[in-house]
């Protein structure tokens, strides 16, 4: 089957810092992917130049065979690419009901649906469902019905994230590209949020790419590893093969496996 | 859900002014539709606010409609009330639309003072043209209604009931326009502009029709400002006047499109009394009165109306 | 603080002076609505003086203390009792408050705006609420060219007077004049102003050249790049209509540059500054009153009377915005008194009082006052001009030069400035 | 040439004074955020204050040359007793608020304060030329200028360099940017932000007031005098960029010669040449010419 996503030499620097040098890949359409590295090795930069948020100097991406390179975020968005963020961008002044009602209209004026004159409630494209029905399913599908009220403002961290991520899904994508989901999560909940969220997301086929820092979560989620450093990638292999590259063991995941058998010691304790 | 009781209301306040406007009296009348002619420009500015955006040079349009309609009657002779308010939106919409590729690019106090600028380029040029009496302006044709010229006592209540018509069907348009997907974008742009452009809409093409829309409120108020008052200056393009229309809208409160009415019309009763009362510092008891709704009415006047509800 | 408190003492005593007054008559009394700027830059100047103006006048009238033919109190006996208002806040406020004097207020007669732009503005609506309006300062010739009002009238001559009359000056002054250039502000009394003087100099000298014509924004302050242009444009003569605070800062920024030994510096507007500024002007410049106002004004009992009346409450001589004021009053109240003769002695209806008003001659304290053009709603003034002289440390006015009324006037139903064009002619 | 040269020394002089008047407001926006529209009734005070006292002094036997003391003092008096009076009395309580918000707050402390002043000068003019004519005049180009120009100019420096060597040579001047760069951390570090805030406000009013006191003698003070200093100066600073020292000295300079020059050779666009130059930086520099674009994390 042909590649949903496929990056060709791409290349982005900021002055004399080179953020991404010759980044190519393929990502297979309804797959996982997991993208590891330390700070600054250009994994978030790969995300954003995939969404459009940075222009790559060279190279080109296509998406479903089309060249997205030159298109603006949203049209990426549109044809079925969404995002989450590092740090939640979220409607801080809304609760969590009122973010997903008002990505849901988004979705909704992005397919046309005026509904100026309309007296009903129409349906979400793709939802096949009402704005508000969808909104509660997606809480309730992401856990958070219990935050349903409350202002976005005051969730704690990991709730925010999931939000975030609720957010992607009301404009139902075909890729997802999601920047450290667990951060800022305590380590015994990553399993349980990871879980959550790719059974949210791959009940409905969509194919993911995710940034983790946690080497066990990411042998356990992706079924092929994209390794970073220095701007480029070093390994692309499912996560044994990867994990266990010597290269990798060196520039990525040589700090975090000595946190990672810390972490084991104390869950055996 | 809570019915949308605003429509009802709208109506009713419309049935209200059509019956006691003739009533009332004159010296009421004619600020009420002043303040019905700033308040088309507050609603639009409303529809700003929302999105996070302040304009500085809102009488731009106020005074684009303003002219338009003058310089129908001047040149054309035409003195239809709504022929008149309708051209002034439609120049005033056309000439946003242009503007507006520049001044959807930019936020805070940037769109402000740029929109700023505009207006007071427009106003030095209004200045410089002499066959159009400069700072001292021209006459407005007094105006008719399908073509009917109503007698002198009824003339006043003519405009206003042509006025609050326009005034209404504006807000409920306005009204339904929130409630549109494009519309409830507002609050989402103001908030994270970031999200908005990863759910796949592009906050400066809402912007840009924001914007649009605003100038076509204001415009429509300034052609309706320009057959109320018969007389139009450039001073309507002035800062200050730009200044009194946000400050209309920040009194009012966003909340509701009722809200900028009854902004402008307290604005416009505090002025008139504050010059009844103290003709020598009015200004301090406006500056006064101002400071005190901001200070006490943090979310404007009408939140005095949804304590009851918000709680 | 001790301005205010005399402020407010004399407002205090005016009140209190009231009802006694409405004892000692028993007509009602007749609401007189006086409109001039309280606030803003034009206050000073002229808003300010022309308010004492009607103050004083009104109270005087009512207590029947002015000079003959005056003599009688208020409007033929009856009293006049003052509505107040600023001027400031643009048209629309002046709509507003206009209809407010008229409708709620109740006024019988308004007299006031010292703004172009206000009587632009209002003249259409004081016809169509039929309210006598008579306008005492502004000065654009525009209101009663471009139509014909029924219930509007104006005391003083237009603006045209002022530049005309500064034209003829010049070539008494300096008749081999080549050079001119001008300094008013962008807007449109100094535009017309301008337009008005240099239309008028090419026909009296029709080699003149025009060296540079500098519009600064109303209210700049700051003029030392205009003053390096005039000071370069080396002139003969230098019109500027300026007043108020730019005017008062031109002279203040102009004198220790030289500029006014360079050029002659015609002030059309200079008397409102020259008391003020005396130590900063020199001998030499022209000054304008706006008509026979101020120093200019005639040696007869009435002018005797009101200066010094006026000096005597507020410290200083009326400037002509004050005499303009005095003027309207005492016009208005000419025109009533007739209409009451006519009336068998009854209080004329309003009417009546503007079939008396059309046409009317009568004297202020500035002279011979005759409605006699714009259908007889406009009134025509004699003009004067002089320089500035100080004698004894004092700021007098010499080589003073009067101009008739019908010199410096466009005759009836011709446009201003196609009577300029024409050679001063029809 | 000769007009060059006139073309750059009225600029120079009119950017002194653009400077002097608008550099308080880019300060305070700098550190607090807020856009003061009040402002401009700082500078009418100052000049109304300078006038009045320094007029009383001369009348009473001052020497005259102490009167730019005087002018100094006037605009001191004025700043200590309504900066501190308005922030802590305010302003303080709406720091919260919108930016917007704010800014209508100190529009109707202008609606106040141009009245206070009426009710305490009156409409009618003041008057202190005195200090202007004093020094004597220079001549270039066939042209004269009192050396008081020079005196602007050099307040003008003296304010710009003042500030800049407050801001990085002191210890509060670098507590004072770390405020700006983080008031929630500041305030964390024990930092008393709310202090700073006030002498903060004191300070740019106090150079606002100094603005009007030193163009009192060239001028006739009037009611409305601090109405045209507000619209300019906002221009000044949105060109150079809101809160930036030198895009404030840079947007004065710029409109300055730009006026100037229109003055000499294009009189008839004096009126909105500088509304002009304004739209066209922002145009093509959206924040200005010193200010950086707001990186946004993501």
């Amino acid at each position: 089957m042909a590649a949903i996503l496929d990056a060709k030499g791409l290349h982005k620097s900021f002055g004399a810092v080179v953020a991404a040098s010759d980044i190519t890949a393929e990502v297979a359409p309804d797959s996982v992917v997991g993208l590891i590295g330390t700070n600054g090795a250009g994994k978030t930069t790969f995300i954003n130049m995939i969404t459009g948020y940075l222009k790559p100097d060279r190279g080109r991406i296509h998406y479903e065979g089309r060249d997205i390179t030159d298109l603006a975020p949203r049209d990426i968005t549109r044809l079925g690419i969404c995002r989450s963020f590092q740090i939640p961008q979220l409607y801080s002044s809304l609760s969590a009901y009122e973010n997903m009602l008002i990505g849901l209209s988004v979705v909704m004026r992005n397919h046309g649906v005026g509904g100026f004159f309309s007296r009903g409630r129409p349906d979400v494209p793709g939802h096949g469902r009402p704005a508000e029905e969808v909104a509660d399913d997606l809480l309730e599908r992401f856990g958070l019905a219990e935050y349903r009220d409350k202002n976005a403002q005051v969730l704690p961290g990991g709730v925010r994230k999931l939000l975030d991520i609720a957010l992607t899904m009301a404009a139902k994508p075909k890729v997802l590209l999601l920047d450290e989901p667990t951060s800022g999560v305590s380590a015994e909940e990553k399993f349980s949020i990871m879980e959550m969220i790719m059974k949210a997301v791959r009940a409905e086929g969509v194919t993911v790419l995710f940034v983790e820092h946690d080497m066990e979560v990411v042998s356990r989620f992706a079924e092929r590893v994209l390794a970073f450093y220095d701007g480029r990638i070093i390994a692309d292999a499912p996560p044994e093969v990867a994990l266990n590259d010597r290269e990798v063991r060196r520039f990525v995941v040589g700090g975090e496996l000595h946190r990672l058998d810390e972490k084991r010691d104390g869950a055996h304790a | 859900m809570r019915p949308d009781r605003t429509p009802w209301v709208l109506g009713a306040i419309l049935a209200v002014l059509l019956v006691v406007g003739p009533f009332a009296p004159l010296w009421v009348v004619f600020p009420v539709t002043i303040a019905i002619a700033k308040g088309l420009v507050a609603l639009g500015l409303m529809i700003l606010l929302r999105c996070g955006l302040v304009s500085f040079g809102q009488a731009l349009y106020y005074c684009i409609g303003a002219y338009t309609a003058g310089m129908l009657g001047r040149v054309f002779e035409l003195d239809g009330v709504f022929t008149l308010m309708l051209a002034g939106m439609a120049v005033a919409a056309a000439t946003a639309y242009v503007l507006g590729f520049l001044l959807a690019r930019y936020r805070g106090i940037f769109f402000g003072l740029l929109s700023l600028a505009f207006s007071m380029i427009f106003y030095g040029l209004l200045v410089k043209s002499e066959t159009l009496g400069s700072t001292d302006g021209f006459n407005v044709l007094p105006s008719t209604l399908f073509g009917i010229r109503p007698a002198d006592e009824w003339v006043r209540y003519a405009v206003l009931a042509a006025a609050s018509s326009v005034a209404f069907v504006a807000a409920l348009l306005v009204h339904r326009y929130l409630r549109t997907p494009l519309g409830s974008l507002a609050p989402a742009i103001k908030d994270n502009e970031i999200r908005v452009e990863y759910m796949g809409a592009s906050a400066r093409y809402a912007i840009h029709v924001k914007y649009v829309i605003a100038a076509a409120l204001a415009g429509l108020g300034g052609g309706l400002a320009a057959t109320t008052v018969g007389h139009i200056d450039p001073e309507m393009a002035y800062w200050t006047v730009s200044g009194e229309f946000v400050f209309i809208t920040i009194l009012a409160g966003t909340g509701n499109v009722i809200a900028p009415f009854l902004g402008a019309l307290i604005f416009e009763g505090i002025r008139n009394v504050a010059f009844a009362v103290s003709p020598n510092t009015w200004q301090m008891v406006l500056g006064g009165a101002l400071l005190a709704v901001i200070v006490f009415l943090p979310n404007g006047l009408w939140s005095l109306f949804r304590r009851g509800r918000a709680a | 603080m001790q301005r205010t408190r005399k402020l407010v003492a004399s407002i205090a005593a005016a009140a209190l002076c009231v009802p006694a007054l409405a004892v000692a008559q028993d007509a009602a009394p007749i609401k007189v609505g006086v409109v001039t700027f309280l606030s803003g830059p034009a206050a000073g100047p002229f808003g300010v003086p022309a308010r004492n103006a009607a103050e004083i006048t009104i109270e005087m009238l009512n207590g029947g203390k002015v000079p003959k033919p005056y003599d009688q109190k208020g409007f033929g006996g009856a009293r006049l009792q003052m509505v107040l208002v600023d001027e400031s806040g643009g048209t629309t406020t002046q709509v507003t408050e206009f209809r407010n004097l008229v409708q709620r207020d109740n006024v019988d007669v308004v007299i006031g705006y010292i703004s172009s732009g206000s009587c632009l503005g209002i003249a259409p609506v004081a016809e169509e609420l039929k309210t006598l309006t008579v306008f005492f300062d502004c000065g654009t010739p525009r209101i009663f060219e471009e139509r014909d009002y029924k219930y509007v009238f104006r005391t003083s001559s237009t603006a045209t007077m002022d530049s005309v009359g500064a034209a003829l000056y010049v070539k008494d002054l300096k008749p081999n004049a080549k050079v001119i250039a001008g300094l008013n502000q962008n807007y449109a009394w100094g535009q017309d102003s301008w337009g008005d003087f240099e239309l008028s100099m090419k026909q009296i000298f029709p080699k003149i050249e025009v060296a540079t014509s500098q519009m600064p924004k109303l209210f700049a302050g700051q003029y030392n790049a205009e003053i390096s242009t005039l000071l370069n444009a080396k002139a003969d003569v230098i019109h500027s209509s300026f007043w108020d605070g730019d005017l008062e800062a031109f002279i203040l920024q102009a004198g220790p540059r030289g500029l006014f030994k360079r050029s002659v510096v015609v002030l059309t507007t200079g008397e409102t500054a020259m008391y003020k500024l005396a130590d900063k002007i020199p001998d030499g410049v022209v000054i304008g009153a706006r008509g026979p106002y101020g120093p200019y004004a005639p040696d007869n009992e009435l002018n005797k009377w009101y200066s010094a009346t006026f000096q005597d409450r507020y410290n200083v001589p009326p400037n002509y915005a004050a005499y303009q004021m005095t003027q309207a009053i005492l016009g208005t109240k000419a025109a009533w008194e007739k209409a009451q003769a006519a009336n068998g002695g009854k209080r004329p209806s309003i009417d009546q009082v503007i079939a008396a008003f059309e046409r009317l001659t009568f004297t202020g304290p500035g002279g011979e006052v005759r409605m006699a053009i714009g259908k007889g709603h406009q009134a025509i003034t004699e003009t004067a001009y002089g320089v500035t002289k100080k004698v004894g440390g004092k700021m007098t006015v010499a080589n003073v030069k009067r101009y008739p009324a019908e010199t410096v006037n466009p005759p009836d139903g011709v446009k201003a400035a196609d009577w300029i064009k024409n050679g001063f002619k029809k | 040439m000769q007009q060059l040269v006139a073309v750059v020394i009225d600029g120079i002089i009119y950017s002194a004074w653009l400077f002097v008047a608008a550099v308080g407001l880019t300060l305070i926006y700098g550190v607090m955020k807020i856009l003061n529209v009040a402002h401009g009734s700082f500078y009418a005070l100052g000049a109304y204050a300078a006038a009045s006292i320094a007029g009383a002094l001369l009348a009473g036997g001052m020497p005259p040359m102490l009167s730019y003391a005087v002018l100094l003092g006037a605009a001191l008096l004025v700043a200590i007793v309504l900066g501190p009076l308005i922030e802590r009395g305010i302003l303080r309580f709406m720091y919260a608020r919108d930016e917007v918000v704010i800014l209508l707050i100190t529009y109707a402390l202008f609606l106040i304060l141009e009245d206070v002043i009426k009710l305490i000068w009156g409409v009618d003019p003041y008057f202190i030329a005195e200090p202007y004519g004093l020094l004597g005049s220079f001549d270039v180009a066939d042209l004269t200028y009192p050396y008081y120009n020079l005196i602007l100019v050099g307040v003008a420096i003296a304010c710009g360099a003042g500030l800049a060597w407050t801001l990085t040579r002191t210890k509060t001047g670098k507590l004072l940017l770390a405020v700006i760069h983080d008031t929630e951390v500041s305030r964390a570090m024990g930092i008393n932000v709310g202090r700073f805030y006030m002498v903060t406000f004191t300070f740019g009013s106090l150079l606002a007031a100094i603005g009007g006191a030193f163009t009192a003698p060239t001028v006739s003070v009037v009611p409305g005098l601090g109405v045209e200093v507000i619209v300019l100066s906002f221009a000044v600073v949105v060109i150079g960029g809101l809160g930036s020292l030198p895009g404030a000295a840079l947007g004065a300079v710029i409109v300055g010669l730009v006026r100037s020059a229109t003055i000499h050779y294009l009189p008839q666009a004096e009126l909105f040449v500088i509304y002009l130059v304004m739209a066209m930086v922002l145009a093509f520099r959206p924040r200005g010419l010193f200010m950086l674009a707001e990186a946004r994390k993501i």
